[in-house]
């Protein structure tokens, strides 16, 4: 993609510029659709209708909302840390946005195809941490500070199980690189990483059971890392009035607004690279070519980010301390032992 | 599993930290307080050390507007207003304490027809309680599962005295209307529609593991406190006493029936958790509805209006009559000087005295224990302030 | 009120046009604070439950009074309360409306007389937009208060108003 | 037990007049049982503790004008023995002090201190005597049948 944008337009600056906002394109309608999504199978799940009055069932709901914030006024409370009361909200945007740099849509469109992704993606998502600690305490209001310092300890404790399910991935795939990884798991759903990867029958059935504990586990985790329900702790409605955003109005909170969703499908994105193929169809070479696979890489994505949806309005919420024995006594001696299993089967 | 760590943090220096309490205000306007109620917890992190509550935001001059009323008909709508989401049995108390001090006996059909409107609103009122319940914990939709099964029990009650919320429909000496022809068999079809649906409610909420973790063996509520503090209903019960108004001191036709009391066993903990008083709601939802089926079974014939007086003027004297209210005994003390104004009538609000036990059950918990055991007592705010 | 409410001396098409657009999303994404007060409030989570759906209408409930557009004034007033609600008030951002729900909140309802600790009507601290009626109001009329807010937000404008 | 049966308990254990034991058991509906406010938590006490009579509940403690004397009545109640008993005590409206008995039934904390907001009846020995109902710079005790509603609380209007 950057190479066909530099043929066009020569070797400039406006060449990263486009392709800087690019992913922009893709959050902004996601996460109207997603916003709309969540509530209506919400809804559905409860005998509810929900939006039905704006557009053919409510659709422009999400650009009424939109709009809405934006005409708000933009409150910024007499006691709050008037900087890092402004700053937070684009810190956790740009943490999220900045991860969607090495999402491969396609095999022809990664915004940047870095042989580090996967540990980019680890150490980018840490910025999110540092904007919901300021967004806590520069609100100056006891709520808030709960809320930070609950989702600080809640992502910095997750990264380790998630960390280690990573590492498994790596260690099969020899590479870092999500264009790589997803590269090794395209001819088929045969060959993805949830049912052994593409290795000999033998060594897929010693892989398979591994591989799926190791799904799970990253898939509790990173529902932790994006802050939702059973794990929604953070901004837990009935406990802390809303968490770190308590104290946010119109466009700011629009800001957490839109980064909680856009997080969503970055947790959900890795999820199909690391576990189910990534771009690559499951037919093989059917259905495949850079059209199909930006279609499927966004499909399998959905899928995930409406299963959490799912999730989210079925289950109660843990405890704080609940939450954290699911880290660290049960997650990650388990992905620790799967890692080392994993370890040993490559390597046999 | 959470161990309260009681040594003071030690900087790399060796010098000993210094912690500070703080003081954490929820409330008047919380979602989790249901209404107006106002904690102020002291807290040391995570950890609740101390609970004060305020309450009198929702005081509403009960007692003085009873002493205003010029007929002891009209203190009925006050008394809907009290407990605003068991409104029903609510009046069932007042009228049972002016028939005692009026020495008047209802016809039997008046009875039964007070007695089913009772226990469909206990159902509608643990409806309510587990369904906010449900939301304290973190699971939004069991809450409109609730609330869906609510809104067929609020259209019979509609069907017979036209209103949803509060009724006016007990009279004292009888009800406002008869029941509509119709009525029975809609509530015969209401019972086998609900059933089906309390398992399922147990499913979504109750077994839920999470919802387990939740509240087992926290807020734990020993027998001998629960009564010292004067706690009842199914906060009582859930600490294993069995106790239950309608079979221990009974009044109206409850003796009729054929129903068992449900009493927390710590099934899932310790007895006397939240657990324990959540489980005892979902359960007694099933005996109400057996009471309503054996009642609309052997309703007999009879005239509602045939035993309300004419003119209400009790001799000098006093009564205290209580029953068993969704949260617990309501009782009605009413003083009267001979006149047809009511000289002094207090409330007894079951949930005044339930709640004034969370001090004692809160004290170690954390902040979210804390909304879970302020959910599992069930307040009314309009009834703890009156 | 907002940032551009009242800024434009005269009106032409694109002011109208941008009227309208902006007041179509303010009033159908009215987000309306979690906040009960006594009987009218199990009439108000009544209506947005699953039989009346008030999310219909785009009225979602927001816990922190920063979000929310519109505040559901659902119950009695108390003196204990009054000064509680006025704070409520203050901290929402503008645009803001209110809805007086029930008898109690307009006028003191049947506690006018001898309610001692009863607020004779939440007008009296704070501006209310439409009043609903009843004691309690049925969900349906508090949802008609909604549409009757919404009418009311529609004709609303970026002009100034000519001083008469 | 019956009412007598529990006033003979009463006075086989307090013959002394100063503990007012004195009842009102024809009174029509409800028989009560006076006693002195200052030997209140003696009985109570007795009451809880006796085997035979075993009052572990308190059911209601209400305070009441009684025009020239304000009332408090306690509504008792056993679990184990299924019985109930009314107490009634009486105090002049211009020095209403009455013992507290917090310390037999939890559940007159909060209770009395209901009945001090609204009537102003002080109860001795209470750990936390606050108005709890009205706020606590209210004036006034309005269930006193004599109370005047103030024209301003706050600066808001309180008569409609």
């Amino acid at each position: 993609m950057e190479q066909f944008l530099i043929s066009l337009l020569g070797d400039n600056i406006w060449v990263h510029i486009i392709m800087g906002a690019l992913p922009l394109v893709f959050i902004l309608p996601y996460a109207l659709v997603t916003i709309y999504l969540e509530m209506k199978i919400a809804a559905h799940m409860q005998d509810r209708l929900a939006y039905m009055r704006t557009g053919w069932h409510g659709t422009l709901q999400p650009f009424a909302d939109i709009l809405k914030l934006l005409q708000k006024e933009d409150t910024i409370p007499t006691a709050a840390d008037k900087i890092l009361f402004i700053l937070a909200p684009y810190i956790v945007f740009t943490g999220t946005y900045a991860a969607f740099a090495v999402l491969p849509f396609s095999k022809a469109y990664v915004g940047s195809d870095l042989n580090i992704g996967l540990f980019y993606i680890v150490a980018i998502s840490s910025l999110v941490v540092v904007g919901l600690l300021m967004a806590g305490w520069a609100s100056n209001n006891k709520w808030s500070l709960f809320g930070a310092l609950r989702s600080a300890a809640q992502i910095v404790s997750y990264e380790i199980p998630s960390a280690f399910a990573i590492l498994a991935v790596i260690m099969i795939t020899g590479t870092m690189s999500l264009n790589g990884i997803s590269d090794f798991q395209s001819s088929g759903i045969q060959n993805w990483l949830i049912f052994g990867g593409p290795f000999p029958m033998g060594k897929k059935l010693l892989l398979f059971p591994f591989m799926l504990i190791m799904f799970v586990i990253y898939y509790i985790s990173s529902m932790a890392e994006v802050n939702r329900t059973p794990f929604d702790i953070p901004e837990a409605e009935s406990e802390l009035v809303q968490g770190y955003n308590t104290e946010f109005s119109g466009m700011k909170f629009a800001m957490f607004y839109l980064a909680e969703y856009a997080n969503l499908f970055v947790v959900s994105a890795i999820v199909t690279v690391l576990f189910f193929g990534g771009w690559a169809s499951p037919f093989g070479t059917f259905m495949s070519g850079p059209g199909w696979d930006a279609f499927w890489f966004i499909t399998k994505g959905m899928f995930f980010v409406c299963v959490n949806i799912w999730l989210r309005w079925t289950l109660p919420r843990l405890r704080v301390d609940q939450l954290m024995y699911v880290s660290w006594k049960v997650l990650t001696p388990f992905a620790l032992f799967c890692v080392l299993a994993i370890g040993l089967i490559v390597v046999w | 599993m959470s161990e309260i760590i009681t040594t003071p943090p030690v900087s790399s220096t060796g010098r000993t930290l210094r912690t500070e309490e703080m003081i954490l205000n929820m409330g008047p306007q919380h979602p989790a307080t249901h209404g107006v109620l106002r904690l102020e917890l002291v807290v040391d992190g995570e950890i609740v050390v101390d609970v004060i509550p305020h309450i009198g935001y929702l005081h509403r001059c009960f007692e003085k507007h009873c002493e205003h009323m010029t007929n002891y008909q009209q203190v009925i709508p006050y008394t809907d207003r009290m407990d605003y989401v068991a409104s029903m049995t609510n009046e069932f108390g007042f009228v049972v304490a002016a028939e005692r001090l009026l020495k008047i006996q209802v016809p039997e059909r008046v009875d039964y027809i007070r007695v089913i409107m009772a226990e469909f609103q206990r159902i509608a009122s643990h409806l309510i309680a587990i369904g906010t319940y449900g939301i304290d914990i973190g699971a939004f939709t069991p809450f409109l599962y609730c609330f869906r099964d609510r809104e067929k029990i609020l259209d019979l009650f509609e069907m017979t005295c036209g209103a949803r919320l509060l009724y006016n429909y007990m009279w004292v000496g009888g009800l406002s209307h008869d029941v509509p022809p119709d009525f029975i068999p809609k509530a015969k079809e209401f019972c086998t529609y609900f059933k089906p649906n309390i398992k399922e409610l147990n499913d979504l909420l109750t077994y839920n593991e999470i919802f387990v973790k939740r509240t087992a063996n926290v807020g734990v509520l020993p027998a001998d406190v629960a009564i010292n503090y004067g706690c009842s209903g199914p906060m009582l019960r859930g600490s294993g006493v069995d106790w239950d108004l309608r079979r221990d001191d009974p009044y109206s036709v409850y003796h009729k029936f054929d129903w068992d009391v449900c009493v927390g066993k710590g099934e899932m903990g310790t007895v006397g958790d939240c657990w324990d008083r959540h489980i005892v709601r979902a359960r007694e939802m099933e005996q109400s509805v057996r009471i309503i089926e054996q009642a609309l079974e052997q309703i007999p014939e009879g005239d509602v209006h045939a035993a309300i007086p004419k003119r209400i003027r009790p001799n000098p004297g006093e009564v205290y009559a209580r029953i068993e209210s969704p949260r617990g005994e309501l009782g009605y003390y009413i003083v009267s000087d001979g006149s047809a104004t009511p000289y002094r009538i207090k409330a007894r609000s079951p949930a005044f005295s339930n709640l004034s036990v969370i001090n004692e059950i809160s004290k170690g918990a954390m902040i979210a224990d804390m909304v879970a055991i302020a959910g599992s007592i069930d307040i009314v705010l309009g009834e703890v302030d009156r | 009120m907002g940032l551009l409410d009242k800024q434009f001396d005269s009106s032409n098409i694109v002011v109208t046009s941008l009227d309208n657009l902006l007041n179509w999303a303010r009033l159908s994404s009215l987000w309306q604070m979690q906040f009960g007060l006594a009987c009218c409030a199990i009439e108000m989570m009544a209506a947005s439950a699953s039989n009346f759906d008030m999310m219909r209408f785009g009225v979602i409930p927001r816990a922190t009074p920063r979000q929310c557009d519109v505040m559901i004034v659902s119950g009695t007033v108390t003196l204990k309360m009054a000064s509680r609600i006025k704070r409520l008030y203050d901290q929402m951002a503008e645009p803001r409306y209110v809805i007086s729900m029930g008898s109690c909140s307009n006028c003191g309802g049947p506690y006018w007389e001898h309610g001692y600790h009863v607020l004779k009507g939440v007008d009296r601290v704070i501006p209310v937009d439409v009043y609903v009626p009843g004691c309690p109001p049925r969900p349906e009329a508090l949802l008609e208060g909604l549409i009757k807010l919404q009418e009311k937000v529609r004709h609303e404008s970026l002009v100034k108003k000519k001083s008469a | 037990m019956s009412p007598q049966e529990i006033l003979e308990r009463l006075t086989a254990k307090f013959p002394d007049s100063a503990f007012g034991i004195e009842a009102k058991l024809d009174a029509p509906v409800d028989p009560f049982i006076k006693v002195s406010p200052q030997h209140i938590i003696e009985i109570a006490q007795f009451l809880r503790d006796d085997d035979e009579l075993q009052f572990d509940f308190l059911s209601s403690l209400s305070g009441i004008d009684l025009k020239g004397k304000l009332g408090v009545v306690y509504h008792l109640s056993s679990l184990p023995k299924k019985h109930k008993i009314v107490l009634r005590v009486e105090v002049p409206t211009e020095a209403p002090e009455v013992q507290s008995v917090e310390s037999v039934w939890k559940t007159a904390n909060w209770h009395e201190r209901e009945a001090f907001d609204l009537f102003g009846i002080r109860f001795t020995g209470h750990s936390d005597l606050r108005r709890i109902l009205l706020p606590y710079d209210w004036e006034g005790y309005p269930l006193r049948k004599d109370y005047q509603v103030p024209e301003f609380y706050n600066g808001m209007k309180v008569p409609y």
